[in-house]
C-alpha cells in the first residue's frame, strides 16, 4: 500500500471506503491476492447519465471493472475549479490510480500529483505531465473527418452546419477535420459554425441548430452534450449527428453518425500496466487503430454508397495511409497554414487556433 | 421565408417555456406572493415528465404528473408563506435549491434515456397558404398553442371576470378583500398552487420540445429568467407574451448575428436581454414615478387579519 | 414586517359546546414575538437531515452511514477540515455582505456576480501589472477586487434608489452579465497564450498568490474574512452608522423622520455588500485557483444567502454557518465514493432553509381556546 | 319594546396584555341611529370589528335579529347583513369605485362592458337615493377622502346590509359634509336599517342619534336615550370624571417672528398640488393652531417644515435666515422638532428599546457620539434620566417600545423632542389615542414650551384642543390658509365654516 508522506488520511488506513472493501475481498476470492489489485478512482465532469462524454468514460470504467475484476470509485459533477483539487486529493489518499477525465482538471491533477508521488494520475485531454502523471486522449478528429465525409455526401445544398460548444482547440480541430472530410468528397461544400458557450443547455443548443437550419444548412453536427440539435434537425427533416456517444436512439431516421469514445480497452491496459509494475508516465494518444476512437453506427436513412465511402476512408485512416491534417491546408482567411505534404504534429493539432478554408465563422478573440 | 419570419418562429420556440413560467409567476405574484422558486419547480416539472413518460409511455399522464407534483410543491410554498407567513424570498430560494437537488437525485435512473415521443404538432392545413401566418402558426406544438390560449384566458380572467377582480384585490389590498368576503388565504393558496403547476409545465415543455431526454440542470437558469420576466412584463399576461418572445428572439438573434460574420463576441450579444431588462425597468420606474407602479401592492407582505395598519 | 404587533386566528376547529355556546382551539399568531429562539437553526438542520434520510433510505442506503461519511469528509480529518475552511472563506465574505444588506431589507442576490467581477478585477492586476512585488500585487488585487465588487453592488443600488427598480431583479440580471463577461475575458483577451487555446488566464506567479498555511490550501483569505466579521461586529454594535442601520431595519419611515437618508444607506450598504463579495472573488483566484477561469464560483453567492439567513444576520453566527455549509459542500462530494449522488447536498441545503424559515414562524403561534 | 336587531353579550377581546373589550354588552334596534361614544382607545372599533367579523371575540355571544350568530369572518357578518365602514377605509386603490363596490360579489362570472354599464347605473341610482354622489368609474386613488367615504357607504348599502356600522365617519369630513352625512343616515333609518356610528364628538351625537352607548377603557359604561341626556353627562361618562372645557387665561408671550412662510407651493405624492400659495407666520412664544379637515395639506405642511418634503416655489425663513433646501438634518440642527401624526408608524421604532428611540435626533451631536462611535454608557444614563424626568413607565430601558402603552410611547416621544430645547415644535395630532390625563400632560408640555419662548405649530383635528391652547388659529383648506382668528375672538361656528372652504367675510387670508 502506498502510504505517502503527505497522506494525512486516518480514513485511508483505518477506514477503507465502504465500496472498495467488498470489491476487494470478492476479487481476492477469485484470482490473486488482494494486495496486488490497485484501487482505482475516476473524476467525472458530468453525471454518468449524461449520455455523452461522461457516459462513455463510465462505460469504460465498467468495462475495466469487468475485465480486471476491480471495483472502481467515481465522483461525478466535479467542477473544474477549486473543488477538483480537493476531490483529487481525497481520492489520492486511498486510491492507487486516479483518472481525471476533463481538461480543466489539468493543473489540479498536477498539483496533487506532486503531493502523492506513489499514486498514479492519468489526465484526459491535457498536456502537462509529471513523473507519476500521464495524459491520455484520442484523435477523435479522425472520426470527425469520417463524419464529414458522410455529411458532405448527404447534403443537398452543399451547406453544413456545426454547433460548437466553446471555441477551444478540441472543438476547433474536430470542426476542421469535419470540414476537411466533407470537402474530400464534395469540394463545393461550406460549413457554418456557431458557438453556444455551453456544454449542456438544450434550449440554447436548439436555437443554435435552428439558426443554422434557417440559414440553409441541411446536415448538422453538434459538439455538444445534449441531443437538442438532432431533435431540431429531425423536426425539419434534416440530418444531424452529435458527439461522444451513439445518439441514434433519439432520432434514428435523421441520425447521421458521429465520433464516439471507447475508453474501456485503454483503462484496462493502463491499470494492468500498473499492476504489472510496467507503468511509465507518457502522453498516450489513442486513435481509430487502437479503438479508443470510433465512429457511431450510421442512422437508418444513410444510404449504402455513403457508408461504403466512409468505410473505405476509415480503413485508410486505420492503416495510417490517410492522415487528416496533411497539407496543403489553408485557413479561412486565405493563409496557407499547412504546406503541401506537411503533416501536423499532435502538439500542433492540440493547440489549433484557426479555421480551415470553407468554414464560415470566426474564433472569438 | 424571410429573416424576420424565421426569427419570429425561433422566438416562439425559444419563448414558450419562458412564457408558461412567466404566466405561472404572474398568477402567483398577482396574489401577493413572491415566487423565486421557478428554477427548482421547472426542474421538478421536467424530471417528473421524463420519469412518468418513460415508465408509462403516456404523454398526457406525464404532463398531468408534472403538473401535480409541482402543484404540491407550490402548496408547500403557500403553506410557508401564506399560513406561516415565512419570508417569501427565502422560501423561493429554498424551493430552487431543493428542486434542483431533488430533480437531479430522482432523475439519476432515467438520465440519458430517450423519451418515447415528443409533443404532437397541430398541422393547420388551412393556414398553410397564408404568407406569414401560415409559416408562424402552421405547425406549432400542443403546448405552444396551450400557452397562447392561456395568455388570452388569463388576460380575460384577470381583467374581465369576477375571479380576476378578486385576484387583483387580494394582491393589492388583502384587508379590503377580506372584509368583502373574499377568502384571501384560500385564493392565495389556489393561485400559488396553480402558478407553480404552470411553472412545472414550463419545465415539461422544455424537456419535451428541446431535448428528448432528461439530464440534471436541464433548464440552465431559465427559471430565473422567468422570475425577471414577471417583473419585466409588469404582471400582465399580454405583456408577458411579448416579453417572453422578445427574450426568445434575442436568444436566437445572437446566433443569427454570429452567422452574419459579426465581429461582436457572442458574449456581449448574450448580455443584451439582461441589460435591456434593467434599462427598461429603470425607464419605467422613471416614467411612472408619480403613479401607482402597477406592482401588486401587498407583494411580499403576509396578510394577518387582526393586524392593525 | 409591520412593526405593530397583531394577532390572528389561523385555524379553528369548532366543537359543539354546552348550552348553545361553542368553543374552539385555535392557533393565534402573535407578530410581536419577533425574536426566535436560538435553537431553531439547530432544529432545522436536524429536521433537514431527517427528511433527506428518507430519500437516502429510498435509494437503498443507510442514512447513518451516509451522514457519517459526510461528516468525516468535512470534519473528520485535518485535511478535510482545512478544505472545509477553504470553502467557508468565500461563504463567510459573501454571507457577511449579504447580511449587511439584508439588515435594512435590501435583498441582494447578486453576490455571485459581485464575486465574479471581483475575481476578474484581481486578475486584471496580474495581467496588466505582471511584475509587481508580492506586497504590491496582493494589495492592488485586493483593492481592485473590492472596488469591482462594490461597483457591481452600486449598479444594483442605483436603479433601486433612483428609479425604483427591485434589487432582486437587478442583482440577478447582473449575475448573468458578470458570468458572460468572465467568459469573454477567459476565452478572449486574457486567455493564456500558452494554454493550448483553453479558456483561462495564465497561472498566477507566487507573488500574485495569497500565502497559505503549510502544505494545505487554507489561505490568508480566512484572515480577511475574520477581520471583516470583527469590523462588522464593532461597526454594528458601537458606531453611529450601526445605529442608523438598526433604525432603518426597525422602521424605515421613522428613520426618515430622524434625518437618515435611506437612499444613501442603501447605496453604502450595497457598496459594502458588493465589496465583500469582491474580496471573496479576489481571495478565490489568488488563494485557491491561482488563475481566472470559468466556474470560478460554484454558486458561493447563492449558498451565502442561506448562510447569512441561517446565522440570522449575526456576525458571529456567520462564522459558524459558513463553516457548516463549507462542510456540507465538502461532505457532499465525499458521499459519492459510496455511490450516492452529490445532489443530496443541494437537497439538504434547500431543506435546511425550508425548516429554518418555518421554524422561525411557528414559534410565533400559540394555542388559544376561544369562543 | 321591540326586539333588538343586534345584541352582544359579555364580549371579551384581549390583545396581548391589553383588554380592549371587557365583558361588553351592547344592543341596537332597527330603524334607529345608535351612537357608540368613547375616548380614543376606549375599544369602540374593537367591539364593532367583532360584530363585522374582522376580529374574533375571546368570549361572549352575538345575537342578530334574536338568533345566536357565529361570526368568524367578515363573510359570515356580511351574510347576516352586517356592513361596516372602517375608520381606515377598506378600498383597493387601483380599482374603480364601482369595482370596489361589487367586489366579493359572486354572481356573473363574466364582466363584459354591458354588465359594467348596468352596474354603474345601479350604483349611481343607489347613491342618488341616499344622497351620495361620486364618480363611479374612476380609480380610488384619484378620489377625495369625502368621496371615498361615500363609496364605502354605498358599498354597504349595495351589499344589502341592514345593520350598518360607521366607524368615526365624521373625522375626515367638513362640518358641511358631516351635515350631509347625517341626512343620509336619516334616510337609511327611514328605510328601516340599523345604523351604528362610533365617535368621540358629543355634539354630533346629540344632533344626530337616537340612542347612545358610552364606552370607557374597554368597558361599556351606559346606554341612554339621546333625548334624556346632555353633553355634560356624556362627557362625564366618557372620561370618568367631571370635565370643564375652558380657555386658559394666559400672559402674552409672543416675541419676534420665528417662522415665516410665504406663498408655498408643494406637490403631493401623486403629483397634485397639496399646498397652494400658503403663507403663515409663527412667533416666538406663541402657539399657532392649524385647523382643518384631514387631507387639506396638513401632512404636507408638517413635512415641508421638518425637511421631509421639497417645495416647488415659495419662501421659508426660519429664525432670521432663509431655508434653502428641504433637509431633515437641517431642520433638526436649526432647532425644529416634530411630533408626527402616527407615532408608531413614523415616530418610534417599535422593535428597539428606549435608548435607541431617544437618540433618534441627537445621536449625531458631540454629546452622544465621538468619531462616529456612540458613547454607549453616557447615552444610557442620559436616557435613564429622561425616562425618569418625563415619567415614562417602562419595565427596562431595553424593552421594545412597542410594548409600552400608548400614553407612555407618546411621553417618550415628547421627551425626545423636547429634550433638545427646540425653537419650534411642529406637533401633529399630539394627543390622539391618549387618555385625559396623558393629554393634559401633553398640553402642559406645549404650554411650557410656549412660556420658555419656543414657537409651536399645532396641527390638530380636535377643535377643542385648538381653542384651548392656541394663541391664534389658522384654518387650512385646499392647501392654503383661508382664515385666522385669535385666542380671544375664536368662534367655533366661524371656524367650522372656513373648514368647509367658505372664506370669512371680514378677514382675508394672511
Ligand atoms: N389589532 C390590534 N392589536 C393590538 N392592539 C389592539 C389592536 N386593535 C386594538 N388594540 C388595542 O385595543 C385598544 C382599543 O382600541 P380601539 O381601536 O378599539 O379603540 P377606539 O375606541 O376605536 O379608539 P379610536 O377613537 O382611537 O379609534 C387600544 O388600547 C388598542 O391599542
Ligand atoms: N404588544 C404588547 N406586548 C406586551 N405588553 C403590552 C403590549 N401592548 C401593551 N402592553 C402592556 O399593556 C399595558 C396596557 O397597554 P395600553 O396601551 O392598553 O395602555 P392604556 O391603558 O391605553 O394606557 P395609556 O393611557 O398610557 O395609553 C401596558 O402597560 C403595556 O405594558
Ligand atoms: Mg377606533
Ligand atoms: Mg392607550
Amino acid at each position: 500500500k502506498n502510504n505517502t508522506a503527505s497522506n494525512t488520511g486516518a480514513a485511508a488506513t483505518a477506514e477503507p471506503s465502504a465500496a472498495s472493501t467488498p470489491a476487494g475481498s470478492e476479487a481476492a476470492a477469485t484470482t490473486e491476492p488482494a494486495a496486488k489489485k490497485p484501487t482505482v478512482a475516476f473524476v467525472y465532469i458530468g453525471p454518468p447519465g449524461d449520455g455523452g462524454y461522461t457516459y462513455q468514460h463510465d462505460q469504460g470504467r465498467l468495462y475495466m471493472e469487468k475485465e480486471l475484476g476491480i471495483k472502481a470509485d467515481f465522483v461525478e459533477n466535479v467542477p473544474e475549479s477549486a473543488d477538483a483539487e480537493r476531490i483529487i486529493t481525497e481520492l489520492a489518499q486511498n486510491h492507487d490510480i486516479v483518472f481525471t477525465t476533463s481538461f480543466g482538471y489539468m493543473d489540479f491533477t498536477l498539483n496533487v500529483a506532486g503531493k502523492f508521488p506513489n499514486v498514479k494520475f492519468l489526465h484526459a485531454s491535457g498536456y502537462k505531465t509529471a513523473e507519476n502523471m500521464g495524459t491520455y486522449f484520442g484523435k477523435n478528429y479522425q472520426a470527425s473527418y469520417l463524419s464529414g465525409i458522410a455529411a458532405g455526401k448527404m447534403t443537398k445544398k452543399n451547406h453544413l452546419g456545426y454547433v460548437g460548444a466553446f471555441p477551444i482547440s478540441e472543438v476547433i480541430y474536430n470542426l476542421n477535420a469535419f470540414t476537411l472530410g466533407a470537402q474530400s468528397v464534395n469540394p463545393a461544400v461550406k460549413v457554418d459554425v456557431v458557438w453556444t458557450n455551453t456544454w449542456y443547455d438544450p434550449a440554447t443548443e436548439r436555437q443554435a441548430a435552428i439558426s443554422l437550419l434557417d440559414k440553409g444548412a441541411d446536415v448538422l453536427l453538434a459538439y455538444q452534450d445534449s441531443p437538442a440539435t438532432l431533435q431540431a434537425a429531425a423536426e425539419r427533416g434534416a440530418f444531424a449527428g452529435g458527439n461522444d456517444s451513439d445518439m441514434s436512439k433519439y432520432a434514428p431516421d435523421n441520425y447521421l453518425t458521429n465520433p464516439v469514445w471507447n475508453w474501456g480497452p485503454y483503462y484496462v491496459k493502463a491499470v494492468q500496466s500498473v499492476m504489472d509494475g510496467t507503468w511509465k508516465s507518457e502522453q498516450y494518444s489513442g486513435d481509430m487503430a487502437d479503438g479508443m476512437v470510433e465512429l457511431a453506427p450510421f442512422g437508418n436513412k444513410v444510404p449504402e454508397d455513403v457508408k461504403k465511402l466512409v468505410e473505405d476512408a476509415k480503413a485508410k485512416i486505420i492503416s495510417g495511409e490517410l492522415e487528416v491534417f496533411t497539407g496543403p491546408i489553408s485557413d479561412n482567411k486565405g493563409n496557407v497554414t499547412v504546406k503541401d505534404g506537411q503533416k501536423l504534429t499532435l502538439e500542433e493539432v492540440l493547440g489549433m487556433n484557426w479555421l480551415v478554408k470553407g468554414v464560415e465563422g470566426t474564433i472569438p478573440q | 421565408m424571410d429573416f424576420t419570419t424565421q426569427l419570429l418562429i425561433a422566438a416562439i420556440s425559444a419563448g414558450t417555456p419562458l412564457l408558461l413560467a412567466t404566466l405561472g409567476g404572474i398568477l402567483t405574484e398577482r396574489a401577493g406572493i413572491i415566487q423565486l422558486g421557478a428554477e427548482g419547480l421547472m426542474l421538478m416539472g421536467a424530471v417528473t415528465t421524463c420519469i412518468v413518460y418513460i415508465r408509462s409511455g403516456n404523454l398526457i399522464l406525464a404532463l398531468l404528473a408534472a403538473v401535480a407534483i409541482t402543484a404540491v410543491l407550490g402548496m408547500v410554498h403557500a403553506f410557508l408563506t401564506v399560513t406561516l407567513r415565512a419570508n417569501q424570498t427565502m422560501s423561493g430560494l429554498a424551493m430552487t435549491l431543493f428542486g434542483s437537488g431533488l430533480s437531479a437525485y430522482v432523475g439519476k435512473s432515467i438520465s440519458g434515456i430517450p423519451l418515447p415521443g415528443s409533443l404532437p404538432k397541430l398541422d393547420l392545413e388551412i393556414l398553410k397558404p397564408v404568407p406569414v401566418l401560415g409559416e408562424l402558426f402552421g405547425r406549432l406544438d400542443m403546448l405552444t398553442w396551450f400557452s397562447l390560449l392561456l395568455v388570452l384566458v388569463l388576460h380575460l380572467l384577470i381583467h374581465h371576470t369576477s375571479w380576476g377582480l378578486h385576484l387583483r384585490a387580494v394582491g393589492d389590498n388583502p384587508a379590503t378583500a377580506d372584509v368583502m368576503g373574499i377568502r384571501v388565504q384560500l385564493i392565495r393558496y389556489c393561485y400559488v398552487t396553480a402558478g407553480a403547476a404552470l411553472i412545472g409545465l414550463a419545465g415539461a415543455d422544455m424537456v419535451l420540445a428541446y431535448a428528448p431526454t432528461w439530464n440534471e440542470g436541464l433548464t440552465a437558469g431559465r427559471g430565473w429568467i422567468a422570475v425577471g420576466l414577471v417583473i419585466f412584463a409588469r404582471w400582465n399576461p399580454l405583456r408577458a407574451l411579448f416579453c417572453a418572445y422578445f427574450f426568445g428572439a434575442l436568444d436566437s438573434l445572437g446566433f443569427r448575428i454570429q452567422l452574419l460574420g459579426s465581429a461582436v463576441p457572442s458574449y456581449f450579444l448574450k448580455m443584451i436581454p439582461y441589460v435591456v431588462t434593467i434599462l427598461v425597468l429603470m425607464y419605467l420606474g422613471y416614467r411612472n414615478r408619480n403613479k401607482p407602479s402597477g406592482t401588486p401592492e401587498s407583494l411580499g407582505t403576509p396578510y394577518i387579519r387582526e393586524q392593525r395598519f | 414586517m409591520s412593526p405593530k404587533p397583531g394577532n390572528e386566528s389561523a385555524t379553528l376547529t369548532p366543537m359543539a359546546g354546552r348550552s348553545g355556546r361553542w368553543y374552539s382551539i385555535r392557533l393565534e399568531y402573535d407578530s410581536s414575538r419577533t425574536r426566535s429562539p436560538w435553537w431553531t437553526p439547530i432544529l432545522s438542520v436536524v429536521l433537514a437531515l431527517l427528511l433527506c434520510a428518507v430519500f437516502i433510505a429510498a435509494n437503498g442506503m443507510s442514512p447513518l452511514v451516509v451522514y457519517e461519511k459526510m461528516f468525516r469528509g468535512a470534519f473528520g480529518t485535518s485535511y478535510g477540515f482545512t478544505e472545509t475552511m477553504v470553502k467557508a472563506i468565500p461563504l463567510l465574505l459573501c454571507g457577511l455582505g449579504i447580511a449587511v444588506a439584508y439588515r435594512i431589507s435590501v435583498w441582494n442576490i447578486g453576490a455571485e456576480g459581485q464575486l465574479t467581477v471581483g475575481a476578474m478585477a484581481a486578475t486584471a492586476v496580474t495581467i496588466y501589472f505582471p511584475d509587481l512585488s508580492s506586497f504590491w500585487s496582493i494589495t492592488l488585487m485586493l483593492v481592485f477586487g473590492t472596488a469591482a465588487g462594490a461597483l457591481w453592488g452600486l449598479m444594483t443600488a442605483v436603479p433601486r434608489t433612483h428609479f425604483g427598480v427591485n434589487e432582486l431583479i437587478t442583482s440577478l440580471m447582473l449575475n448573468y452579465v458578470a458570468l458572460l463577461a468572465l467568459d469573454y475575458v477567459v476565452f478572449g483577451p486574457w486567455k493564456d497564450p500558452k494554454g493550448f487555446n483553453f479558456p483561462g488566464s495564465p497561472m498566477f506567479t507566487a507573488a500574485q498568490s495569497l500565502p497559505v498555511l503549510g502544505s494545505t490550501r487554507l489561505h490568508i483569505g480566512l484572515v480577511f474574512g475574520l477581520v471583516a466579521v470583527l469590523i462588522y461586529y464593532l461597526m454594528i454594535r458601537f458606531t453611529r452608522w450601526g445605529y442608523e442601520l438598526r433604525l432603518i431595519g426597525a422602521n424605515p419611515t421613522a428613520a426618515r423622520y430622524a434625518g437618515i437618508h435611506i437612499k444613501k444607506h442603501i447605496i453604502i450598504v450595497m457598496l459594502i455588500s458588493g465589496g465583500l463579495a469582491g474580496i471573496a472573488g479576489m481571495a478565490e483566484v489568488s488563494g485557491v485557483t491561482h488563475k481566472l477561469m470559468q466556474g470560478i464560483s460554484p454558486g458561493y453567492g447563492y449558498t451565502a444567502i442561506i448562510v447569512a439567513w441561517l446565522a440570522k444576520l449575526n456576525p458571529l453566527g456567520l462564522i459558524v454557518t459558513s463553516i457548516l455549509f463549507g462542510g456540507l459542500i465538502v461532505g457532499g462530494y465525499s458521499v459519492q465514493t459510496i455511490g450516492l449522488p452529490s445532489s443530496i447536498s443541494e437537497m439538504l441545503q434547500g431543506a435546511i432553509l425550508f425548516f429554518l424559515i418555518a421554524g422561525d414562524m411557528i414559534h410565533r403561534f400559540r394555542i388559544r381556546r376561544s369562543a | 319594546m321591540q326586539d333588538p336587531s343586534v345584541e352582544m353579550r359579555g364580549i371579551v377581546k384581549t390583545f396581548g396584555a391589553v383588554t380592549a373589550s371587557d365583558q361588553v354588552d351592547f344592543s341596537a334596534n332597527a330603524g334607529e341611529i345608535h351612537a357608540l361614544l368613547g375616548e380614543n382607545g376606549a375599544g369602540k372599533s374593537t367591539v364593532m370589528s367583532m360584530l363585522s367579523g374582522v376580529y374574533r371575540a375571546d368570549a361572549g355571544e352575538i345575537l342578530i335579529h334574536g338568533k345566536p350568530a357565529r361570526i368568524r369572518s367578515p363573510k359570515d357578518a356580511a351574510l347576516l347583513g352586517v356592513g361596516m365602514v372602517f375608520q381606515n377605509f377598506r378600498l383597493v386603490q387601483s380599482l374603480t369605485a364601482a369595482e370596489n363596490i361589487v367586489l366579493g360579489e359572486k354572481s356573473s362570472f363574466w364582466r363584459g362592458s354591458r354588465w359594467i354599464k348596468r352596474k354603474h347605473e345601479e350604483i349611481e341610482a343607489l347613491g342618488e337615493r341616499f344622497g351620495l354622489k361620486f364618480p363611479v368609474d374612476r380609480p380610488i386613488w384619484q378620489l377625495s377622502v369625502g368621496e371615498q367615504q361615500r363609496v364605502e357607504i354605498v358599498k354597504t348599502l349595495y351589499r344589502g346590509a341592514d345593520i350598518i356600522i360607521l366607524d368615526e365617519p365624521t373625522s375626515v369630513l367638513t362640518p358641511g359634509e358631516a351635515e350631509q352625512l347625517f341626512e343620509t343616515l336619516q334616510v337609511m333609518k327611514q328605510a328601516g336599517k340599523t345604523v351604528i356610528m362610533t365617535t368621540h364628538k358629543m355634539k354630533e351625537v346629540m344632533a344626530s342619534s337616537d340612542r347612545i352607548s358610552v364606552m370607557r377603557k374597554g368597558k361599556m359604561i351606559a346606554s341612554l336615550m339621546t333625548g334624556e341626556t346632555d353633553e355634560l353627562e356624556l362627557a362625564r361618562l366618557m372620561v370618568g370624571r367631571e370635565v370643564t372645557i375652558s380657555r386658559q387665561e394666559r400672559a402674552a408671550t409672543a416675541g419676534e417672528p420665528l417662522l415665516i412662510v410665504r406663498d408655498l407651493e408643494v406637490a403631493a405624492d401623486h403629483g397634485r398640488k397639496a399646498l397652494d400659495a400658503l403663507s403663515l407666520t409663527v412667533h416666538e412664544g406663541e402657539i399657532v393652531g392649524v385647523a382643518g379637515v384631514a387631507g387639506n395639506g396638513q401632512k404636507e405642511l408638517a413635512e415641508v417644515l421638518t425637511g421631509l418634503r421639497a417645495w416647488r416655489t415659495g419662501e421659508i425663513r426660519f429664525d432670521g435666515s432663509p431655508v434653502k433646501t428641504a433637509s431633515v438634518r437641517g431642520a433638526i440642527d436649526s432647532g425644529i422638532s416634530h411630533v408626527p401624526e402616527n407615532r408608531m408608524k413614523s415616530g418610534l421604532a417599535g422593535r428597539l428599546g428606549s435608548v435607541d428611540n431617544l437618540l433618534f435626533k441627537s445621536y449625531r451631536s458631540g454629546e452622544h457620539s465621538r468619531f462616529g462611535f456612540l458613547k454607549a454608557a453616557r447615552n444610557r444614563s442620559w436616557s435613564q434620566e429622561l425616562v425618569r424626568r418625563f415619567n415614562v413607565k417602562t419595565p427596562e430601558l431595553d424593552t421594545p417600545v412597542q410594548q409600552l402603552s400608548g400614553g407612555n410611547q407618546q411621553k417618550l416621544l415628547f421627551a425626545r423632542e423636547v429634550s433638545h430645547r427646540p425653537k419650534l415644535m411642529v406637533a401633529v395630532h399630539p394627543t390622539q389615542g391618549l387618555d385625559v390625563g396623558a393629554a393634559a400632560g401633553v398640553h402642559e408640555l406645549l404650554m411650557e414650551l410656549r412660556s420658555s419662548g419656543s414657537g409651536v405649530l399645532l396641527i390638530s383635528e380636535d377643535l377643542d384642543e385648538l381653542l384651548q391652547l392656541s394663541d391664534r388659529i389658522l384654518v387650512i383648506y385646499g392647501g392654503s390658509i383661508i382664515g385666522e382668528s385669535d385666542h380671544e375672538q375664536a368662534d367655533r361656528e366661524q371656524i367650522g365654516l372656513m373648514m368647509a372652504g367658505i372664506r370669512s367675510r371680514e378677514g382675508s387670508a394672511v
